[in-house]
Parts: C-alpha cells; structure tokens; sequence
C-alpha cells in the first residue's frame, strides 16, 4: 500500500494537541447525563413499547417513565435507582411504565441504593449480555460466512423510506456486490426526542431507524449473506436527539457499522453542544462493547466549507473523533473515521489534491478503516459527468487504501438513489477495483513531490488550528462556536435539547455505565 | 423543431429507465412499448441487464416523433429589469423609505441551507453577494427545520415584507406538501396581509407559483440578484411616495 | 405496470436529447414541453448546457404516465427448441440425408464481418461454436462488401438452402434499405425456390422479418446455436423421409 | 514524462528485422506504378473535373486518361510520358482529357524522352510548389495562432455523412476543445477506383473524401482556429484504392494528417496487397513532402484480434510501419503509430495491461506523436459505463504520454457520434487532463513489477514474430497471408485493384517521384 512518509513530530504534537483541545468535552460527558442516556438504559434493561393513550400512541414508554422520574425527583442521580427502587416491591418494568400511564407511579431517592443498584444492575446486565451474544454472533457468521474478499468494502445507501420496499433493494444490492448497507434515516428523525417504535413505511428520503426495522433488516441481510457466503454488514445512524437508545437498539439487533460522529448533530442539525457530547460518549461507549464499527462525518463539512480552502478542519476533526473515541473505549479497527472526495473537479489537479488529502488521513489512521465518501456537492444533474467523477472517486480510494468505500451515485443532485443508479455505482466501483485495483504498486508520488507538499501543508495547517483550539479554556466547544467546522457556528447553550441535560449529583448512578466501564470489551 | 442527435430534424433521444420484469425478450418487447409510447420510433433497446430477482434496466435510444413548438413554449419571462445591488439598495431607499425586511427559512424537515445561504449571506453565490449585503434590506436567517407555525409567528413578530423558503428535499413531493401548507398556513394567520412568499430549491418548476399559493418559485441556480430584483419589483412601488 | 425508480409504480426515468436552441429559459422550456410530450409527468430538467452556438444539451428526469402492459407485449417467442450441435447433425443427417448449405455474407458496403464470423466460423460466440463446426453443415462465408447480385450468383451457384447476411452499418437505415434489395433481389431471380433469408446485426428489431420480405432476423447478442436450431425448424422435415 | 527502461538489445534487435521483413515490399514498391499512382500525378499536374458524359457524370478526367493511355500503350512507363508526348503540339491537360472523352486522344512513347519529361516535370512541380506553399503556410499559421498548449493532442471524429452537417459539428468540436478535426469517410469509399468531386452529401457513416470537401472544412476551420486563437487540424484518410490520389488532394488543401497504413486496407477492405504496398510507398511520399502526420492502424487489428493475446502484432506491425515510412521520406515526427485501448475490461488488471502496452509503444518510439484510440470493441449499449470506461482511456493517455488521443464516444457501440456525444466526450477529456493531467509525476511502474514485465513480454513476442517473417522470402506479404494481423488473412494475388498495378519497364519515368527525391523535405 502506498503511503506517505509524514513529519513524526508534526504527527505527535496534532495528536497531543487534539486530546488536549478535546478534554473539556470529556470532562463534560463524564459530569452529566441526558434524558436520552437515561432512557437508554431502560431499553438496556428491557423496557418496550409506547404508551397507547397519549397522542397517536407514538410515545415510548422509556420516555414516558424517564419524564416522571425528572418530574418527580430530577434527572440528576440517573433514572436507575429511582426506578428500581420504586419496582423494590415487585413487578416487572412494564407494569411499573403503565403505572406511569396513569399517573400512578412514584419515585424518590432511597435512601439505602444498594438494593436498587444492584436490581438496575442485573436488568440491565441482560441488555448487554444480549449485545455480547450479538457481539459473538457476528463473529462466528464472520467466521462461517467470511469477510468481504478485499479492501475497500463496498458501501451502499438505501433510501426509500419505507423499511418493506428498502428490504428488496438492500439484498438486491447485497447481491450486486455491496458489503455493508446503510439505511438512512428520514428527514426528521434527528429532531425527534424519542425513537419510534415498529415496522415503518412513511419516511422522506429516508427510513426511521426503530429497533423492529433493525430486527427486519437485519434479517433479511443474514439470509442474502447466507446464499451469498459473504457476512453482509449493516449500518444506521447514531446521531440526532435519541443517539445513546439507538446505539442501544443497534447492539440489541446486531448492527454493525454506525454513522456516530462527535459533531455531526451540532452543526448539520442545530443539537445543543452540551447534549451532543454527553449522549455521545454513552453511545460510545456501547459501539465499543458491541463490536460496532463507527463512521464520523468529517465528509459534511466539505459539503458546507471548501473542500481545498477547509482540508485542515477534517484533519483536526479527524484527530478530535479519535480521541473522543479511544477515550470512550473504542479501538483503532473500530474507527470508520470520515473523508470525502469532495473538491470542486474544476480546480486544477484537483484529482491529486484529492489523493494528498486521503494519503494524509491513511497515514495519520493507519489501523482505522476510513471512511471514504464520494462526490455530493460538486454533482450536478449531468448524469454522464457525475459517473465519471465517481469512478475516479473509487480510483482515489484504491490508491490510497481506504477502508470502506461509499459508493457514489450519478443521480447525487437528482434524487435518493433508484434501484438502477446503486446497480450502476456498484458496477462502476467492480470496474474500477477490478482493471486498476492495484495501481498503488505502480504509485509513488515522491517526496517533496506536489502531493506529498500538499499532504504536509494540511497537516501544518491542522496543527496550526489545533494550537488554537487547545488553547482556549473551554477547547472544542469554542471552537464550534467560532464557526471552524463547515463554516457553521453554534453556540454552547444554543440549539434542541439542551433542556435534556442534567449534571450528575454525587450519588448519582448509571449501572450501564458501570457495567461497560467494568468489562472492556 | 425536433431534437438533435447529428443531423437537423433527426428527432434522436436517449433514455434509461427500469422495468420490474426479468431480463429476457418479453423484457426488451416490454420496453419497447414504453419507448413507442414515450413517441420514441423506431426505438432500439441497446443494452439491457437484470438487477437483482426480477428487474431490468434498459439503455433505448431512438427517434421522436414529437415536434417541438417553440412558440408554445411559455416562459417565465422575467416581468422586471435585472437590476445591480446599488440600484436595488437606490429604489427601496427613494420609492420606500424604509428598510425592506426579509425572512429566510429551510421550512419542515429540511436541513439543506445551503442555497437559502446562498441567497441571504453576504457570501452569495456565483460570485453576486447575498441580500445581507444590501445596506436597505434588514435580513434574517432563521436556518433549517423550522416549523411553519414558528415562521409565521416570526414574520408578524419582525413585520416581514417577505418571506423566502427553500426545499431541497423533494422525495415524495415534500417540497410541495410543505409549500403549500406554508402558504395555507400564511392566508389563515394574516389573510391579505401576509408577507410576499418566495420559495425556491433546485427541483421547483418556476412555473408553478400559482399552484402552490406563492408569490414567486425560483429553481436551479438562482442568484441573489434575480430575487433582490424580484422582491424590488413585487414590494417597491413604482412611483416615490408624495 | 410502470417504470421503477425507488418505488413501485412511480414510473421514473432518465432521458436525455440535443435541441436546436440556445440555452436559457426558452430552451429549458422547449425541454420540458418535450418531455411532456413523452408523457414525463412531471419532468425535472436536471441539467442543461449549451453546446456550441446554438443547440442545448438536457438531461431530463420525471415520472411517465404510460402503463406498460405486459399481455400485450409481443415477443418473438421462438417457436422451436435449442438445439445441441449434436442433436442439429442428428436431425439434418437422418431427416434430410443431405448435408444443410449454408451461405454467408456482409452486403453492401458494411465491412463489419465480426458478426457474422461469430455465427458462421468455427471460434464461434459466447463459448458455443460457429456453424463450421456442424459435421451435417456446408458452409461458405464470403466475407464483406459482397454485392447482393454477387450473393444471388453465388446462392444459385452452390444451391444455398439458407443465404446469412449480416447488417452493422445502421447510418440512415442502411442496413434496412440493404436487406430489402437484397429480398427483392431473390425474389426476382429465384421466386419461391429462393433460399431461406436470414438476416443478423445489432440493431435490428427481430419483429421485423416479414416487413422486410426475409425468413428471419437475428439481433444484438445471437448465438450461433439459436441460428443453428432454427436454420433445422425451418429447413429440415419434421418427419424422417419413407 | 514515465517512461519504461527497455532492453535495449531487445529493441535493436526488433528494428533490424523490420528492416528485412520489409525489403520485399519496398523493393516491391519501387518497380511498379499502379493506376491511382498515375492519376495522383495528373492530379498534381492540375487535371480535376469528371467526365460530363460517361455514367452520371461521376468518373474522373484523370480515370479516363489513365485508362486510355493503359489501354493504348500500357501503364508500365507511367503516364507522364505518353501524356506530355501527346500535349507536346501545346495545348492543356484538360483538353488532352476532353479529347480522351471524344476518343480522339492518341498516345505513344515517344522516341526521345527528354522533351515530355522536362514538359511533364514542369507541370507537375507546380502541383509540388502548391504542397509546398501550404506547408509553409501551416507553419506560419501555428507561429501566429499556437499549437495546443498541451499533449495529448484531442482528435475528434466527424460523421454525418453530409459536409455541411459536418462543418458545423466540427467547428462545434473545435470550439469545445478539439485540436484535430478528423472527417470520417462514407462506407463505400475505400472501393471505389476514383475519388469523387465537389462537395457531397450523401455519404453512409461518414462523409466522401473529395478536393472540393477538402476544400470547405480547411476554410471553415481554419475561421474557427483565427477565432479560437489556436490551429486546428484537419485529418482524413488517404486509403483505399485511391490512397495515392487523395495523399495529393491532401497535400493541395493543407490538410494535416492522414489514416495511412501499410496494411489497413489490405486488412479491412480486402484491397490487393500488392496494390497497397505500391500506392502506400508514393502516398508516404507526398505526405513527407507536405509536412503532413500520418496515423496507422493498429488498433484495428485489436477490434478483430484480442487485445491481450495479439498486442505483440501491435508492436510489430508499428515497427513495420516505422520502418516503411523512414524508407519513403517520414520523419518521427510525422509518425502517428497506432495502438488502443482494447483490452476487455473484465480481464483482471485490465487498465494495468493497457498502461503496460501503451508505455512500451512510447518507450519503442520516443519521437513519434503516438495516436491513442478509444475503446471500441468492448462498448456496449451501457453509455454510462462506456462513458467510465473512456475516462479511464483518457487517463491511460495522460499516464503514458501519448501524442493524439483519439477522443472516445459513449454511443460507440450504438450510433456515429451525436453532437452532445462528442461535446460530453470532449467534457471527459478535459476532467481527465485537468484534474490527473500531471499523474504521471506519481506513476511510477517498478523495474519487475507487473508493467515492465508486461511489456517486455510483448516486446519479446514481437521479437519472435518478427523473427519468422524477416526469415520468408516474401517477409511481410507472406505473414500477412498466414492471418498474422488482426486474425484476418488475405493473399497476395487475392484482393480488389490487383489489375491496376503495373511492373515499370526500364523507361518508365514518374515525375512525382523524381520531384519528391529530389529534394527531400
Ligand atoms: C450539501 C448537502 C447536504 C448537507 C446539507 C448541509 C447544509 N447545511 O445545507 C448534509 C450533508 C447535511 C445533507 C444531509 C442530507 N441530505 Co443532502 N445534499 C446535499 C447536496 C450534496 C448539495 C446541496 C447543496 O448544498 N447545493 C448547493 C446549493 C447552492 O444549491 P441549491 O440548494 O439548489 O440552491 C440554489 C437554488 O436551488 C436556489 N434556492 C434554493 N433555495 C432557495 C430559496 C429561495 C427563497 C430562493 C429564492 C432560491 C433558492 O438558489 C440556490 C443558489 O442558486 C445535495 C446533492 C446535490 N449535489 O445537489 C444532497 C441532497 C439535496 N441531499 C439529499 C438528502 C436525501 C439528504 C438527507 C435527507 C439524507 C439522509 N437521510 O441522511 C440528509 C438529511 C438532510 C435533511 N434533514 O434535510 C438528497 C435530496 C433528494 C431529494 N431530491 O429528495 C440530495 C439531492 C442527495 C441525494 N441524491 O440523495 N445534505
Ligand atoms: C469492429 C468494428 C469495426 C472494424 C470491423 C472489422 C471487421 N472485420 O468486422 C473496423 C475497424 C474495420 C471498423 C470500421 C468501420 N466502422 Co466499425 N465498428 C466496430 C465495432 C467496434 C464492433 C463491431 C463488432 O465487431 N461487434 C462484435 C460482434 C460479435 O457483434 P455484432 O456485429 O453485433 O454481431 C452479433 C449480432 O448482431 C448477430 N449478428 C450480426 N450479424 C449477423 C448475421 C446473421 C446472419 C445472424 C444470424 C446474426 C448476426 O450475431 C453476432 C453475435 O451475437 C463497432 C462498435 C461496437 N462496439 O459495436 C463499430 C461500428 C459498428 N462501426 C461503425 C462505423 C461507422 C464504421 C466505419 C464505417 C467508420 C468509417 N467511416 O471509417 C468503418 C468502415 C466499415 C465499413 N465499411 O463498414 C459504426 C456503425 C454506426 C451505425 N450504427 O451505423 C459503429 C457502431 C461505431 C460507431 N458508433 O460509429 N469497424
Ligand atoms: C456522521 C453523520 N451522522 C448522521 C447523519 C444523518 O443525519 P440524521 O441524523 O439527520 O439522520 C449523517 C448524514 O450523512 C452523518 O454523516
Ligand atoms: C488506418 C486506417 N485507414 C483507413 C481507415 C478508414 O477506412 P476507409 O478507408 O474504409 O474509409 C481507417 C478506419 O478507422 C483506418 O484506421
């Protein structure tokens, strides 16, 4: 695999320089919990289904017990002991929502936690021990089944809206090459406080993401990968308002890629800062348990900010993901971290540029599995050009040995993707990896060489922009802020869902927290 | 007038489409059909291939029959004089004497600001600078997934001369949906008084204002100027005040 | 039925065309007015681009009102069996008791003998061998650019019972005009005693035969084993001689 | 610029036996005429128009003269002779030919030589002078206007059949970014024994090549070249039975390339080989003398031929071709040798074997503007991956230095190229130059690797191929018999146009010739 030799000491002093620009956030996290966290760790524990009465019946019974508990005694000391405190007498968590249902329920702070703790504890030890059995499960279909035969994987989106008419088009896809399948979400899934629940069809350019869906989804990929011999991933999106019961769902259903980016919510969907970082790092911390792979977004700033101009803000954001990432227990091969082929295809050598810019993120991620995501804003309704930009898209990728591979869809301005334009993409992506797959034996970009300056400039210019960040009392936070991320600004008591967020009292207690932390996974 | 492949009147297209048939002749005798109804004779499938269980896609090129009437052609044609930021900034300063104030907003679901950013931020877009930057209007930018109760609440709250609104996402005609109830939603709160209402996005007919209860559709590509110069036409009034 | 995008029934497809216009909103217009009618409805144009001075480039994507229906799809279904080599020696050696004739050609100017090499010569098509491996076959390829009194000649001569003749070159229905003359041709010098016609080359429409007075047209993609099973259905008795 | 290190005694060595597989033909060459060799010398001495009487007014005054001096005293002392003898009382050509019309025109060898040759010589160096002066008149035009700022060289094809489609499209293509301007020819033109006259709009798959076309689309792009500030050149094919003559009417109307292969029409049109070989050898000269760049034909051999099995044919026939062309007056320069992009694009590494061929014919031939041909035998009706495919041509032009890059069209396999076909293929090109352009910097095959290995196994079945036909008496001619190009064989009596070639008797004089040894351009 070609690489490029970087400058150690630039390497070391961006990385040193990230843990330190990311530790504020880290210290937030570790100080507070949110009603999503909260609401996780009943799923963990078992809890199901929606309240019928209240609206459509559309509200979950986490968030209706999770709501009574704030309401009642605060947010502050996690919803475990009040909750199983209040089961103390018997009866399951059900009985005990539907309690909530009819105002019946009533919750306080015991004043001895050790029989609650460890009542929560064991629920929620059968939620992870769940993940643990999906964890092996994966392995073993691995192991029957085996990996995809090369690198990249093959990447693909279905986007229907409507989890029965994405069933077909993901096997179809699965059995057209695809190695991992995304279903993206709807449009507004993110800014829903709550995760709905069962079979959906009524989706706008995307599907939910409930855990039945997942459970169908998966299943239907188990079955093409059987005939395939070939284990066929699946991903969805940890991110919005509910992120840590989705990363829950995603363990309990056995994904195994997840988009999860420490940003993402912040700057491309307005949730407060607070928020996103304290559900974040819950939702780690299960991806790192379940064996999931995540994906960060880096690749969205590009679609905001100039993809040349703004190179360096995907590097530092690059190396903020990773720390946050290995801090919440996440390992290297987990780290599906983000980039794009995204520069404007008339700037000159802008397919070098490109290669500068994926040589320096394999060589500053050497065991994460990048993730590589073609052209979106630089495709235009020329569905001729757009396939060519995509094919040099996955050239790019072979080059430069990416991990996974997006594929790109010609009709990126036009529409979700139709059946035949992911039929197309993936016959592209097979010419492209099978005529010149193994180019990268014959590239060498030199030394001192225009890609090999190029690459260094953007580390410089990362480095550069990390000193900045670090230095400021509040790191992160500040930077998002002034705007460095895809030239979006937010503000730290700004956005949805701060009100969602408590900091932690001293008693407070987690027991998902602590079983995760207990066994590293 | 026809169209073009190589040579005047040939009436040559290509199209692409998929067929949920298995490959086979009954496929390609499928797709010409579809073709000969499309007006494409003679039509040749040039290429097929199977997608998955029980799909086909078809390559068909081909000649129309259709001609072309280009005095049929109704265009859009702009009713008002394209006119530079000095003079916009001029009209609404003499004719006005107030500042303009306008609104901006991504309504539903929708998170794509970029092009409602492209109109609004002095940044602009293809090199014409955004209404920010016009010294007479007063602008806000309310950003992505805003609700069309908050929108009216704030265009009544700022006394909005106009309020601009993008969709991008249009899967299931969204933009539509969300157009139209914006527009509902303005005629029940304000009646006559309601704010101008332009929307835009990339896959809008500019020809379906009516339609949809608006004021004005912009599509594709739209500049800053064209709407700065919209809105002097359809807010300013011809004369200065007495 | 209809076209598929993402959902059934939604009826999407893609074209594109080349119209003599100059860019701009009139064009884009004329665009969409074709699309019309081709019953895309509604039709997005997606991108356009001017090409020289006065022609505009479009690519088009809407949804198409026509039903496809599929019962009245007609396809040549072959109304014979496919035949293994073996089985095509078989039947012409014991129903025939004569070796089958077959004479081959690319007429008129078309110098494209790829085709018909890979029916006729023995490397074949597609992993099945050419008609020169058939023991029971005679057969004589004359190449290219053979004039058709030339093949007439040459039929008569070597008492031909199926004449091939292969069509690439589709300029202007040349290969249509080509083939004509050519059944005009045989008719006139042979009348029913003619050989079997049969036509091959990629852009014909196997519905065609009887239009263009031959026995049988292949298209894109034939393998010499299809031509092999007919050339017995047509020219070998059902039943054995007494 | 990459370039491969050959084995340098490999190389020698090949050049040595081209030379000798050649000698026949050359020597062949130089002892007859043919009948279109004779006409091309009318031609120079002025003679144009057809005969209004015969047929539908449609043959030529040079056929008819021609014919009638066979017919009197034979074609073995050349035209020259009996025609000037006959014009010695005064008078014109064109009269001479009107008499020919009447049947009233006598010719005869005249006792003494000396006057018709002077005679003869005079008339035909004005046709030399007219060759010449446009020779200049090109260089001065590339001084003012400036050749493409960059290599490779974009041809484009032009194909209507009619030349006043033609032109607009070609100006079209020449305002989008063509460099050269090929006026592909109708189908039947190559069998024709005469070039047809004036201006013409009838023509199957492409249009007639006549002085009068020739005429119209110099002066129409030579209006775009003083518009575009860049000269644009004009490429047609002399070929065909009539490759002598159209070589003249080329050399007339400035144009600046010709398709002009040693074997293409014996190959492709079933043209006598000897009657090729003959015709070949004076066309080459006129081209030499004209300045102008010839294109061979081996990349017709791969749309026959596979490309993998047969790509040391390539390489033999363009050292035949090298070799043949330094005999009648080329300079490398003016070698464009032929090679393609053919190979299937299922084969694994297919775009890897591509690069490998591509850069052995640029490191065999450093001084030639190679011409690089498109894809065509492996496009199918799948425009979009056709589309890709090409693009991947144009990078393998980019890759290896090629000279001209014949642009590819994504209706290959469906149609002659529609005008948005050729402006979308011209849109290809230039993101492949702008965007990777400079790749070549990075591409660096190693010594050993999969490339060089490649390419010095052709480069060695060339050798051996070389070795049986230099080892035959007849060398090439035999070779060519045997089905050695383009798995096609053709035998050397076999062939239209056999008859029309003539053994020079010891008197035979040709004034063409001698003006064109003389001085050596
Ligand atoms: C950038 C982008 C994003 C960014 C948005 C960042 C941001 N802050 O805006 C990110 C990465 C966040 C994103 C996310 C998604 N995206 Co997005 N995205 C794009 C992309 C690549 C470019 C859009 C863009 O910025 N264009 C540039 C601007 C300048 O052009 P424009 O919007 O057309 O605006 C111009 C005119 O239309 C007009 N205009 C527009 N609005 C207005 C308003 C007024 C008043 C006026 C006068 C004029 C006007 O003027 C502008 C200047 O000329 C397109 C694909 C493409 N190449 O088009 C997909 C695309 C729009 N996205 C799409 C989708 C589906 C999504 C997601 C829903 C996917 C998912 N399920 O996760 C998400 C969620 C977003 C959501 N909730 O809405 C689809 C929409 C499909 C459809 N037609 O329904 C597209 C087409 C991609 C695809 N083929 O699937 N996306
Ligand atoms: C190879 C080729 C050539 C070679 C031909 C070599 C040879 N000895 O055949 C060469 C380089 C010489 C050539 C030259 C020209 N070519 Co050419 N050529 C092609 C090419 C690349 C491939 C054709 C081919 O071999 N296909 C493979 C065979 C196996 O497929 P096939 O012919 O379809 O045959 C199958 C079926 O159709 C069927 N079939 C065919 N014939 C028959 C007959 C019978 C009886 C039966 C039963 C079945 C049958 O069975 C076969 C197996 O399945 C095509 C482009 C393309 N990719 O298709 C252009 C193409 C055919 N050529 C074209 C043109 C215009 C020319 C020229 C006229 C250009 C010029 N003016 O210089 C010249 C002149 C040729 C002439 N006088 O006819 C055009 C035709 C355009 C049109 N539709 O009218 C094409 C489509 C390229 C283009 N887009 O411009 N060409
Ligand atoms: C990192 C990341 N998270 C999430 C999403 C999806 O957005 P949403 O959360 O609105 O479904 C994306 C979209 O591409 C993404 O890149
Ligand atoms: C070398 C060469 N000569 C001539 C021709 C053209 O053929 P024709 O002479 O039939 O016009 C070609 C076609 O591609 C060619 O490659």
């Amino acid at each position: 695999m070609t690489v490029l030799e970087l400058d150690g000491e630039l390497v070391r002093r961006a990385r040193e320089l990230a843990e330190r620009a990311a530790a504020p956030v880290v210290d937030l996290a570790r100080t507070h919990t949110t009603v999503s966290v909260e609401r996780a760790v009943l799923r963990l524990a078992g809890l199901t289904g929606t309240d019928p009465v209240l609206g459509d019946g559309e509200v979950p019974w986490v968030n209706r017990v999770v709501d009574a508990v704030r309401d009642q005694v605060g947010l502050e000391h996690g919803v475990a002991l009040p909750v199983w405190h209040a089961l103390g007498g018997g009866g399951s968590l059900q009985e005990l929502a539907e309690q909530v249902g009819a105002g019946t329920a009533r919750f306080s702070i015991p004043a001895d936690p050790e029989p609650a703790r460890a009542a929560a504890r064991a629920a929620v030890a059968t939620g992870i021990a769940r993940i643990d059995a999906n964890r092996a499960r994966r392995d073993e279909l691995v192991a029957l089944h085996g990996d995809p035969p090369r690198r990249p994987w093959i990447y693909l989106i279905v986007a229907t809206g409507d989890i029965y008419e994405d069933i077909p088009q993901a096997q179809a896809a699965a059995r057209a090459g695809a190695d991992v399948i995304a279903v993206i979400r709807s449009t507004g899934q993110s800014l829903l406080d709550y995760v709905p629940e069962g079979a959906t069809r009524t989706g706008y350019a995307g599907t939910y993401a409930t855990g039945e869906n997942f459970r169908l989804m998966r299943a239907a990929l188990d079955d093409v990968g059987a005939e395939l011999g070939r284990y066929v991933r699946l991903t969805n999106y940890a991110s919005g308002l509910c992120m840590p019961e989705i990363a829950v769902l995603a363990g309990l259903e056995r994904l195994d890629m997840m988009l999860n980016d420490a940003m993402y919510g912040i700057l491309f969907r307005d949730i407060n800062p607070r928020r996103t970082f304290v559900d974040q790092r819950f939702s780690r911390m299960v991806h790192a348990r379940a064996g999931i792979i995540i994906n960060t977004g880096e690749d969205n700033y590009l679609t905001t900010a100039d993809a040349v101009d703004e190179a360096h803000t995907v590097t530092v954001s690059q190396l903020l993901n990773e720390t946050l990432a290995h801090e919440a227990g996440l390992e290297d091969w987990q780290l599906g971290l983000g980039h794009a082929f995204e520069i404007n295809p008339a700037v000159p050598e802008s397919f070098r540029l490109e290669l500068a810019h994926a040589l320096l993120a394999r060589g500053l991620f050497p065991d994460a599995p990048l993730k590589w995501m073609p052209p979106t804003k630089h495709m235009t309704g020329d569905v001729f050009g757009g396939y060519l930009l995509d094919g040099f898209f996955n050239l790019a990728g072979a080059l430069t040995g990416q991990g996974i591979l997006l594929v790109g869809m010609m009709t990126e301005a036009v529409v979700t993707p139709w059946l035949s334009d992911r039929d197309l993409a993936l016959r592209n992506v097979r010419y492209v990896l099978e005529a010149a797959g193994n180019l990268h034996e014959d590239f060498a970009p030199p030394r001192g060489g225009f890609i090999d300056r190029r690459a260094h400039t953007v580390l410089t210019e990362a480095v550069q922009l990390l000193e900045r960040i670090a230095d400021h009392p509040q790191g992160l936070i500040q930077a998002i802020a002034d705007g460095t991320f895809g030239i979006t600004k937010r503000s730290p008591d700004g956005g949805k869902g701060l009100d969602g967020v408590a900091r932690l009292a001293a008693d407070a207690y987690n027991p998902a927290m602590e079983l995760m932390e207990r066994v590293d996974a | 007038m026809r169209p073009y492949g190589d040579t005047t009147g040939d009436g040559m297209v290509q199209t692409s489409f998929t067929l949920p048939v298995p490959p086979g002749p009954r496929a390609e005798g499928a797709a010409l059909q579809l073709a000969h109804k499309m007006g494409i004779e003679p039509a040749m499938v040039v290429h097929s291939h199977g997608i998955g269980e029980g799909f086909t896609f078809f390559v068909v090129y081909g000649s129309v029959k259709h001609l072309v009437d280009l005095d049929a052609v109704h265009v859009e044609v702009r009713a008002y004089p394209l006119l530079s930021p000095g003079e916009v900034n001029a009209a609404i300063k003499t004719r006005m004497r107030r500042s303009l104030v306008v609104l901006g907003a991504c309504i539903g679901t929708d998170a794509h600001t970029v092009g409602i950013d492209a109109i609004l931020n002095l940044k602009g877009f293809a090199g014409e600078k955004g209404l920010e930057y016009y010294r007479e209007m007063q602008v806000a930018n309310l950003g992505a997934q805003v609700s069309v109760p908050e929108l009216v609440h704030a265009a009544r709250a700022r006394r909005a001369d106009a309020v601009l609104v993008s969709q991008v996402v249009t899967q299931k005609d969204a933009h539509l949906r969300n157009t139209r109830e914006l527009a509902g939603a303005f005629r029940e709160a304000m009646g006559e008084a309601r704010p101008l209402l332009v929307v835009g996005g990339p896959r809008f007919d500019p020809a379906m204002a009516a339609e949809l209860g608006v004021d004005k559709v912009f599509g594709r590509g739209t500049t800053p100027g064209e709407v700065a110069s919209y809105l002097v036409h359809a807010l300013v009034p011809e004369e200065e005040p007495l």
